[in-house]
């Protein structure tokens, strides 16, 4: 296996975007999620909705254009799509609670085999930053992970049991890596694409937790 | 065309008829209004019409006259009304109802109903008030002292349905509610899984100001202009 | 003493009118109180507000100038005053028990010495309605009880214990009725005002509970 | 004169340094904004000149750069914080005060955060939410199962003052915001005892339709004009 073999973060991107079923009500967590954004097809109409109550976020505003009022959770610079509208902080979470919001799309730093999802707080800092990712972790229909298949220095970050502070347990449904998309289901993490240049023996040579090819499922 | 929320997928039912043909029997059905004001008189005689049966009614007031929820208890189709106010002059048909041992109340103060369907819209498991404390509408509640403040435990009330009335819906469902008509329909909107909107005029998308929606489409399914049949 | 001393109902309106201290904000219950806002005097800017979400209740509308969708509590028709706004009825409820609300000018059907209040249901009724009076009683900063003295046929509503179910315990600061203006104090139930036409001793003889004179407090 | 809503009450203070300077030591200050939008810079840099000390900041974020709450840390006047998102580029002076260990963080999940903030707005005892369950953020937590969901128990979350933001006031208080700058402004103007607004802009009474207020002025206290020294 080539250790490089993956797909950039804009194929990943591409990838959860091509997922989201037209006309759903999305939200895209902060750091890779919310790069999908730029790679939905204008005519799927997914909404996009941010935890800081911005409903129907369109593609980023021309340089010169930018409202400074019109935020992601990101604190980045969006825009609004004809149609759009705005909720309060209580009224957002009640959006992102209440049974209203499709799809969360989140950063995570690791995922278990039973969809425990930690990504706010890494060990070795004292002070973690969770924002609004427990709220969506467990409001959301479907929770979608994304993240690299690997840390930095190598190591799975799909693991048996997750190592840092959770965030919500067993609330992925499907993690998006550079390596592959997996299910998470009650037989365990179903593989249900491997980026063409690995093996699904290269997949589990970087994976902490037990993989089951498609067929399996 | 220019890109939309929601990518122009059409919100706009035909007929009060059709938008609410497929409530089934035995739904829980959030009903807005205060009195007659906010009330989706429209829809409500759809339902009365349509004759599901065995209905759970959630609605502040339980009807006066012949329209709106007193059809429904004239029909017979519902089976338990959870209300504020239910004994108004102009009841009779909830009276019968309720007299025949037809229908169950379940009265419920003002403040604590609005905030049970909130509660339920905001995906939360339960809440306390101090609200109803001490009198017999808490009998088999749970009680609890949290700071010298003592409080019972309210739950949510979530519908299958919410039947709501606006005045204005863009064609993403963004609504705009005039005046004390607002009342309970946001919150209702919020808290079923299935939103139905009579609404006065719809407008086209992009012609509210995101500032101004009352309330956003995304929590809206159908909607019925007054005008139709 | 004269069974027939007492106050008109609208002379007991605008005695609690004069006791709203200007600029507050204030929730007339249906009934009795809502007679209370033709009284206001209109320099004390009073904030007429109602459960069913409209702040900055004005006077009653001119015959053929009512609109159908501004209503108060008991579901009369009512103006708006500039300057007047509306909340959904979740956010109603928030402003009631929330703390900023200072008086609640509740109807009753018996006060207790201690301050209970009956008024939603008599016990011969089998359908109450409570409305918003328990929500009121418990949130008001102050809540100020108003009905008759003495109910047809002649029995006192102000009782050492009510014996109709109670809307809250321990919640009436005030009394109003045709013939007292009485408040609920830990001393117990002080006369603050009696109608000309009528002595204590006369007061004491309509009144199911120990009554203290003003100056006893 | 016509009549209006609070019979003319000027609620217009002159200066953001008067506005906020009866603000005690130990005071409980909800701070709205989110990110640097909606944030009142102006109140929050008059309350830093001002040198209340020990305060407890209620806000999503925990200031970047030299201003706003930032400004607050600096200058060494918080000893408690509660936010969601403290950890950011530019918080140096949040991050510097944390590990002299003179600042205590309450990490809050952000929903939960803006939850607790209605709660005590609402005036409600606490309520029960999912979120944060299993996760040592529920630690001393109480803990219950509802209907076969386990939820934590969250207490309301009150301010002695609310320090927001708003983009048009008229002159009885009601506001306005603008696109995300709404965020925790308006449930903090709810929840606090004393509400200070800094606006952009003030117009007359009257010139605002009752359904375009965002937040009624029975929630404001103070409003200051951003044009005002």
């Amino acid at each position: 296996m080539s250790p490089k073999a993956g797909w950039a973060l804009d194929e990943i991107a591409a990838r959860i975007a091509r997922d989201l079923e037209p006309g759903s009500c999305v939200n895209l967590g902060i750091g890779m999620p919310i790069r999908v954004g730029a790679h939905l097809d204008p005519a799927a109409g997914v909404i996009l909705t941010s935890e800081n109550g911005l409903i129907g976020i369109g593609p980023p505003p021309e340089p010169n254009r930018h409202d400074p009022d019109v935020i992601d959770a990101g604190k980045g610079p969006v825009t609004l799509l004809p149609g759009a509208s705005v909720l309060d902080h209580a009224d957002a979470f009640a959006l992102i609670r209440g049974g209203r919001l499709d799809v969360g799309v989140l950063g995570a730093f690791q995922v278990s085999q039973r969809g425990d999802l930690a990504s706010w707080r890494r060990p070795t800092e004292p002070l973690g930053s969770v924002g609004g990712a427990m709220d969506i972790a467990v409001g959301a229909r479907k929770r979608y992970a994304v993240m690299m298949h690997c840390d930095k220095s190598g190591e799975p970050k799909i693991v048996q049991y997750c190592t840092y502070p959770l965030t919500a347990p067993r609330c992925v449904n499907r993690i998006y890596t550079d390596m592959a998309v997996i299910d998470v289901t009650e037989q365990g993490l179903v593989v249900r694409e491997i980026h063409p240049g690995l093996s699904l023996a290269d997949l589990r040579a970087v994976t902490g937790a037990s993989l089951l090819p498609l067929a399996a499922n | 065309m220019a890109q939309t929320v929601g990518g122009g997928r059409n919100k706009l039912w035909s007929s009060a008829r059709l938008a609410v043909a497929d409530i089934s029997d035995g739904a829980v059905v959030l009903v807005g209004g205060f009195g007659d004001v906010g009330v989706p008189f429209r829809l409500l005689d759809a339902l009365a019409a349509h004759t599901a049966r065995g209905l759970t009614v959630v609605s502040n007031n339980c009807g006066t006259g012949e329209r709106g929820l007193a059809a429904l208890f004239k029909a017979g189709l519902v089976s338990k009304a959870c209300a504020s106010f239910p004994s108004q002059s102009g009841n009779h048909h909830f009276k019968a109802a309720f007299d025949r041992g037809e229908v169950e109340l379940e009265l419920i103060p003002q403040g604590t109903l609005a905030e049970r369907i909130r509660c339920a819209g905001a995906g939360l498991g339960g809440f306390y008030t101090r609200t109803g404390f001490g009198t017999e509408l808490a009998d088999g509640h749970q009680t609890r002292e949290i700071n010298g403040v003592r409080y019972i435990l309210e739950l949510p009330l979530r519908g299958d349905v919410a039947l709501i009335s606006a005045d204005v819906a863009d064609e993403a469902g963004n609504l705009r509610f005039r005046r004390s008509a607002r009342n309970f329909n946001p919150v209702m909107a919020m808290a079923a899984g299935l939103t139905i909107v009579q609404v006065n005029r719809i407008i086209p998308v992009g012609a509210l100001d995101p500032d101004d929606v009352h309330l956003p489409g995304v929590f809206v399914d159908r909607l019925v202009e007054l005008t139709s049949p």
